[in-house]
């Protein structure tokens, strides 16, 4: 069996995470140069910018089969492209709300600021994003696509 | 002269007292001596206020020792003039409030003439006991 | 959606392949749609594991590419040039990271090789969905405009036309020359400042390749990187460059006396006249704001009777140019705070509290003194001076925050040089802290300390008391614990820098950031202090921070090195991976337009348009349009919905 | 003729009391009518600065209680002090709805206060209605006095209620021009004349006097204009060192007076020490105005 069959398994946590280019996939990839291990529930999705991130994503990685979405960029301040981080914050901030009101738990959301120089603080990000994913169980708010 | 700056006692650390009290952020000194330069009552002074500051950042628990607190006047020059906003009067009266809390007397009634007594303005003699009691 | 997409899969010696089942992965990969053809490989990025894609491509007919292998931040540059040679477009190849973000952090379980899979599929699900991008090729203007004629413009002038590239040197006064045409001597060699500069603005005004534009302004920048359209308006000088000798016949004929500029009012000048003997150009200015004939009506032309070669236009009118550049350069230099801001130091009322440059002015031998220094109220030469240092500086409260980086020298310099000049003159120095971090600066310092009768009192003065002809400073030593209040002829003011006045219309006019305290922005405080946020233009010396004369050169040229750059090429080519509107889906409503980082979305006729210059490809416009009108070519939202449905589930 | 609540405080009714009696003249001859609180109490002199010590506060908030109950927008005042405490107490209070709520529930015997009171010194009140409107009711132009005026601290510090510019004040100067005298501006005049501490260090009052004093009269001046009975009491009353001589110190207000064309024998005070008719005397101030 290679693509596992998600019933058969125990329930393990399905992240989908977009990463800006500069910061944090370069921190990600900081974490594996220094050998940092982290839950390997976590899949990549590099963007250029967070501020690309358009919120419909996040619905769609639900309606997909995702259980928690990670959204990270640069430290405010430090955008490559000055200011596409507010953006995204402005927009997640948003979102979350939105998903609160309909009963979506805020943490199956979460978006953080991480540096290219901070494999750890990604690879610790990973780690109690699964672990709170967890704990709240599988996404079942909306009918799944047929995969 | 040597001076310690660990603290053995158990009570609030001076610095922290003083800086509930007057709500200022003794921290942001660095030293320029501004306050001092202008203060009107610095001959009488046994230190300057830069120097009552500094003894606070070191957290030095003798610093209410000092009589320069009872020495000020109130002008409010040195708060003006401070760079980094540190509202210095503040200080000096956190300095004498911490003093009157822990049971000095800076009134001394007896001392004050009475043909002076009745020449004062009300607002002197009101001012002092205000100062001097808390 | 093409389907002939190869995949290979770097086992990166053991790297990948202790954690990952590179085999699993392979057959896995092999019957993804679209999948034409997947092999595994002991080394990529080795020339016989580029080889091996290559033959693939052209055995298989591939035309998209996924590698996975180790971070697209490692060898995409290589992949690409390898899928390149071999025909197929370099933004069709995918890279999935299965090193980093995958069998390095991972164990080697069932797990680790699933989201493996994972990933693979997500590459190949992206590279199905890309197209081919041609880079962006834009044509390149070779020359540049400098705005600031100080040192730092003219250095940067100098550069670039040294290099064989036309430049505009535009200059708002009447002379180049900036602050330091200004100065005496300069820390910490003590070299004469005119007989250094002097002969850069000489070489800068006879090269054939620098244009000099002085009484002028950049009113109006369009365009972007490589291609800038800059509108320099030319204030009437009311005296003809050409005509004029410089003979000086028309300054005594002139009745009116105004107080210098250039002498900072300590001495005056006539409503014609040059700033200082060695001015560059040296063609004399009618300031006509002084000049008796306001407006058209001529009531005394005195000067142009006196001037033989009939050099006076009293008609002369404003001009505008525009000029074509690729590059601009902003070094508009700085200014101090104005003594009106000291109000406890008596402010603009005492006439003996004088700040740094007047100080220089004084020092100077062409200055109002001849280099004798006499004090402003009496001319007497003062018998005492203190110096007030970080006058201004390190005061979040009343001035700036900031540390002016020379103050501390230059007020040494000035102790040292009057100590020299009046031996039995006695000096206060008043400082908080000595900087002194150049090369030879602390050495320059500690010989100053030396000087007899040169003190250093450590503490900020509070207070300046006019007495008896003198000035009593109310100061403090803060090392001894005392309050100090001396006696002297004569303070001065180190005052803060700040930069110069009109930095922010030109700053709004050029599209580039400025900081809290008016500065320009550069683009990164430590890897990219001579650009501006803003591509293609770039910034020299002080108008960026406080900064000496040899910290000014090394950032002029810096920037001049930066636009040497970029001229090096033929053309500019452009990343395509840009914005890209469908103007069949656009209505018009601007939302991306005020999102855009960097002002590239304008609105014509009620489509959106994206400058291909400007736009960095970033994509934050691409979740404002509603419409669903853009995106950024290689992050489209087709292919990352693709990629989010092949990572989910 | 406007009218606008006035809080006297404790030391213009005695001590000071020329200064009040000067002011209230003045006040009349300008179409201004101060109508005193019926009630009022200590300031409290002096602004707590610490924050264990807000109670003492509550003195100054029932005087402006008072203000509000009687229906005025401003209360003027006249000393210096008075309305330093007073602006701060309100400062603080505004700027702090805990603390406020915290306060009237102290002050229970009162209504609340809404913090809508302003408290306005008698000299901003002179400068709102500007120099050519005082200029054109002068009668007794104080032409050829050479008067420095002499701010102290709470006039003008701490910013927050202070009138002026804590360093470079000028709000009498244009006054002292509007009333005709010629201003001397002494770089002494905002400096500390040592406050209270007469009462427990009388020593530092003379020192502090004579910088004061000689500062002045090196600048040109030949009298003093002060707005707070302390300085006064410190700059006339103890005034410099006894080998040193003394100018002429006056209430502010003394001086509107005068040159409004009041009778000498009401604007200046029995309690001035230096003696004011010599010096007014020989610049024909002492004279009736010529109509
Ligand atoms: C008192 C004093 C003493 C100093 N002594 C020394 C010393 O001894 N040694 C040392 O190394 N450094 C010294 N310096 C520092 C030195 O003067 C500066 O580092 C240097 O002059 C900065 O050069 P600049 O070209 O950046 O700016 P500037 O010299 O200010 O030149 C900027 C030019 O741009 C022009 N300009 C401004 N705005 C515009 C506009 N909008 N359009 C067109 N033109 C414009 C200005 O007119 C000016 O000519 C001293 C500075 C001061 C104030
Ligand atoms: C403790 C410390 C903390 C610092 N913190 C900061 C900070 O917070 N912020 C900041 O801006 N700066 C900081 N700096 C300063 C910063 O490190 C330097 O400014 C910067 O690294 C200088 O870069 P460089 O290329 O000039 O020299 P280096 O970094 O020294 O590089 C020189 C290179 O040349 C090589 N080399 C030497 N000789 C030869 C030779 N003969 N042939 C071939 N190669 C040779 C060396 O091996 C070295 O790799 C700090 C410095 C120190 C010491
Ligand atoms: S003026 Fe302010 S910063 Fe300077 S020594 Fe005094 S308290 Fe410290
Ligand atoms: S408030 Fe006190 S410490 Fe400050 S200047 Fe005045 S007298 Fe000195
Ligand atoms: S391509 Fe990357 S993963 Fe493969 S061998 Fe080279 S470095 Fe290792
Ligand atoms: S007289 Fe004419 S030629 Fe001579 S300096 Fe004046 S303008 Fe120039
Ligand atoms: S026209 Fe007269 S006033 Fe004007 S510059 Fe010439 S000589 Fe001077
Ligand atoms: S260089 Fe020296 S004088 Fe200037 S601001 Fe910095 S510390 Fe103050
Ligand atoms: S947001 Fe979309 S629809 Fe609106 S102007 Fe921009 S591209 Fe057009
Ligand atoms: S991709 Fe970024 S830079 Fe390009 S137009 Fe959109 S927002 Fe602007």
């Amino acid at each position: 069996m290679l693509i596992g069959d998600r019933k058969q398994q125990s329930y393990e946590p399905r992240i989908v995470a977009f990463l800006c280019n500069w910061c944090a996939y370069a921190g990600a990839d900081l974490a594996g140069t220094q050998r940092l291990s982290y839950p390997p529930n976590v899949r990549v999705i590099r963007l250029m910018c967070s501020g690309r991130v358009d919120p419909g994503f996040i619905i769609e990685a639900f309606l997909e089969g995702a259980d928690g979405v990670i959204v990270a960029g640069c430290h405010p301040g430090e955008c490559h492209y000055e200011h596409g981080n507010r953006l995204a914050e402005r927009r997640m901030t948003t979102l979350q709300h939105l998903l609160g009101f309909i009963g979506i738990e805020q943490a199956r959301v979460r978006l953080a600021w991480v540096s290219a120089a901070e494999g750890r603080k990604f690879a610790q990000l990973i780690e109690t994003t699964v672990e709170e994913v967890r704990a709240l169980g599988p996404f079942q708010q909306f009918p799944r696509r047929a995969p | 002269m040597k001076t310690s700056m660990g603290s053995g006692s158990t009570r609030i650390p001076l610095r922290q007292q003083v800086e509930e009290l007057c709500e200022q952020s003794i921290g942001t000194c660095y030293q320029c001596g501004n306050c001092s330069s202008g203060c009107p009552m610095g001959p009488w002074m046994d230190a300057l206020p830069n120097q009552l500051i500094r003894r606070l950042q070191l957290g030095l628990e003798d610093t209410t020792r000092f009589a320069s607190p009872w020495v000020c006047a109130s002008c409010f020059a040195c708060g003006v003039r401070c760079p980094k906003g540190i509202d210095v009067p503040r200080v000096m009266e956190a300095l004498r409030v911490v003093g009157l809390r822990s049971g000095e007397d800076h009134i001394g009634p007896h001392t004050i003439e009475k043909k002076r007594l009745s020449q004062l303005p009300q607002i002197a003699l009101v001012a002092h006991m205000r100062k001097a009691t808390g | 959606m093409n389907n002939r997409v190869g995949v290979f899969i770097c086992h990166c010696g053991k790297n990948i392949a202790r954690t990952v089942d590179v085999e699993a992965l392979r057959k896995e990969a092999a019957g993804l749609p679209g999948v034409e053809w997947a092999e595994d490989d002991m080394y990529l990025c080795s020339d016989p594991g580029q080889q091996l894609i290559r033959e693939r491509i052209a055995e298989q007919n591939l035309d998209a590419v996924v590698v996975a292998a180790c971070s697209p931040t490692l060898h995409t540059t290589t992949f690409r040039r390898a899928v390149e040679s071999a025909g197929v477009n370099p933004f069709r190849l995918e890279i999935a990271n299965i090193r980093e973000q995958c069998s390095w952090v991972h164990p080697g379980t069932a797990e680790t090789t699933h989201k493996a899979a994972a990933l693979v599929r997500s590459g190949v699900e992206k590279a199905r969905r890309t197209q081919p991008l041609e880079p962006i090729h834009v044509g390149l203007q070779r020359a540049v405009v400098v705005i600031g004629g100080g040192v730092a413009g003219i250095q940067a002038a100098l550069d670039i036309a040294e290099a064989g590239y036309p430049v505009h040197l535009v200059e708002q006064g009447p002379n180049l020359g900036g602050r330091m045409a200004q100065l005496s001597e300069t820390f910490p060699t003590l070299d004469c400042s005119s007989c250094i500069l002097t002969p850069k603005m000489v070489e800068v005004s006879h090269h054939p390749l620098v244009t000099i534009h002085t009484l002028a302004e950049v009113t109006d920048v369009e365009g972007s990187i490589g291609n800038f359209q800059v509108r320099i308006r030319q204030q009437p000088r009311y005296v003809i460059a050409e005509g004029c000798t410089g003979c000086g016949d028309c300054v005594p004929a002139c009745p009116q006396v105004v107080p210098g500029e250039f002498d900072r009012g300590l001495g005056a000048r006539k409503a014609i006249y040059i700033p200082f003997p060695q001015a560059v150009p040296f063609t004399y200015t009618l300031d006509r704001e002084h000049c008796l004939n306001q407006g058209p009506l001529i009531i005394c032309d005195r000067c142009a009777q006196a001037c033989e070669p009939r050099a006076i236009d009293f008609d002369q009118q404003p001009s505008e140019e525009l000029v074509e550049a690729g590059a601009i350069v902003l070094a508009t230099g700085c200014d101090t705070l104005p003594l009106s801001h000291f109000r406890e130091y008596g402010h603009d009322r005492h006439p003996d509290v004088i700040d740094g440059l007047m100080f220089e002015r004084l020092l100077s031998a062409s200055g109002p003194t001849h280099g004798e220094i006499r004090r402003p109220s009496d001319h007497r030469v003062p018998k005492s001076i203190a110096f007030v240092q970080c006058a201004g500086s390190r005061d979040p409260e009343r001035g700036k925050a900031y540390c002016s980086q020379i103050c501390c020298m230059y007020t040494a310099k000035h102790a040292l040089l009057y100590h020299h000049a009046v031996p039995d003159g006695k000096v206060y120095i008043f400082y908080i802290d000595i900087r002194a971090g150049g090369k030879g600066y602390e050495e320059f310092v500690e010989r100053v300390r030396a000087e007899d009768g040169i003190n250093y009192i450590r503490g900020k003065v509070a207070k300046l008391i006019p007495k008896d002809g003198k000035l009593e400073v109310w100061g403090v030593d803060t090392l001894l614990g005392e309050q100090v209040k001396v006696e002297v002829d004569l303070v001065v003011l180190a005052t803060a820098l700040v930069p110069s006045q009109g930095i922010q219309e030109l700053a709004r006019v050029a599209r580039v950031a400025i900081d809290g305290d008016g500065f320009l922005s550069e683009a990164h405080p430590k890897l990219r202090p001579v650009e501006s946020q803003t591509r293609g233009i770039y910034l020299a010396g002080t108008a960026q921070g406080p900064r000496d004369i040899s910290a000014t050169v090394a950032h002029a040229a810096g920037a001049a090195s930066k636009v040497l750059g970029l001229f090096s090429h033929d053309e500019l080519v452009e990343e395509p991976t840009i914005a890209r509107v469908n103007e069949a889906l656009c209505r018009g409503c601007s939302f991306c337009v005020s999102v855009c980082p960097y002002d590239a979305i304008s609105l014509h006729e009620g489509t959106a348009h994206v400058n291909e210059t400007l736009c960095r490809g970033c994509g934050a416009c691409t979740p404002a349009c509603f419409a669903a009108a853009l995106g950024p070519r290689g992050f489209e939202d087709d292919q990352i919905l693709a990629q989010i449905r092949a990572l989910a589930c | 003729m406007t009218s606008l609540a006035y809080y006297p405080g404790c030391s213009l009714k005695r001590f000071a009391s020329g200064c009040e009696i000067a002011g209230l003249e003045a006040a009349r001859r300008l179409g201004i009518e101060l109508v005193e609180l019926e009630r009022w109490n200590c300031c409290g002199t002096v602004f707590s600065m610490s924050s264990g010590e807000r109670m003492h506060h509550l003195g100054s908030l029932r005087n402006l209680v008072r203000v509000q109950e009687a229906g005025y927008p401003e209360v003027v005042t006249m000393c210096a002090m008075c309305q330093n405490t007073l602006r701060q107490v309100n400062n603080e209070v505004r700027g702090d709805g805990d603390s406020l709520a915290m306060m009237n529930r102290f002050m229970d015997e009162e209504p609340a206060y809404r913090g809508e009171v302003e408290v306005l010194h008698y000299l901003t009140l002179l400068d709102r209605l500007g120099s050519e409107a005082i200029a054109a009711r002068v009668e007794r132009p104080l032409t050829g006095l050479r008067v420095a005026p002499y701010y102290g601290c709470t006039l003008v510090r701490p910013p927050s209620a202070g009138i002026d510019d804590p360093e470079d004040p000028n709000i009498m100067e244009r006054l002292l021009e509007a009333l005709g005298a010629k201003v001397v501006r002494d770089p002494m005049r905002v400096e500390c004349c040592g406050a209270y501490m007469g009462v427990s260090k009388p020593g530092t009052i003379n020192v502090r006097a004579s910088a004061i004093h000689g500062s002045a009269r090196n600048s040109g001046a030949e009298a003093l204009a002060t707005m707070c009975p302390l300085c006064a009491h410190n700059l006339d009353a103890v005034g410099p060192a006894p080998d040193e001589p003394a100018l002429v110190v006056f209430y502010f207000t003394q001086l509107v007076a005068l040159a409004l064309g009041a009778k000498p024998e009401q604007c200046l005070a029995a309690t001035q020490r230096v003696d004011p008719r010599p010096l007014l005397s020989t610049k024909g101030l002492l004279e009736e105005p010529q109509p």
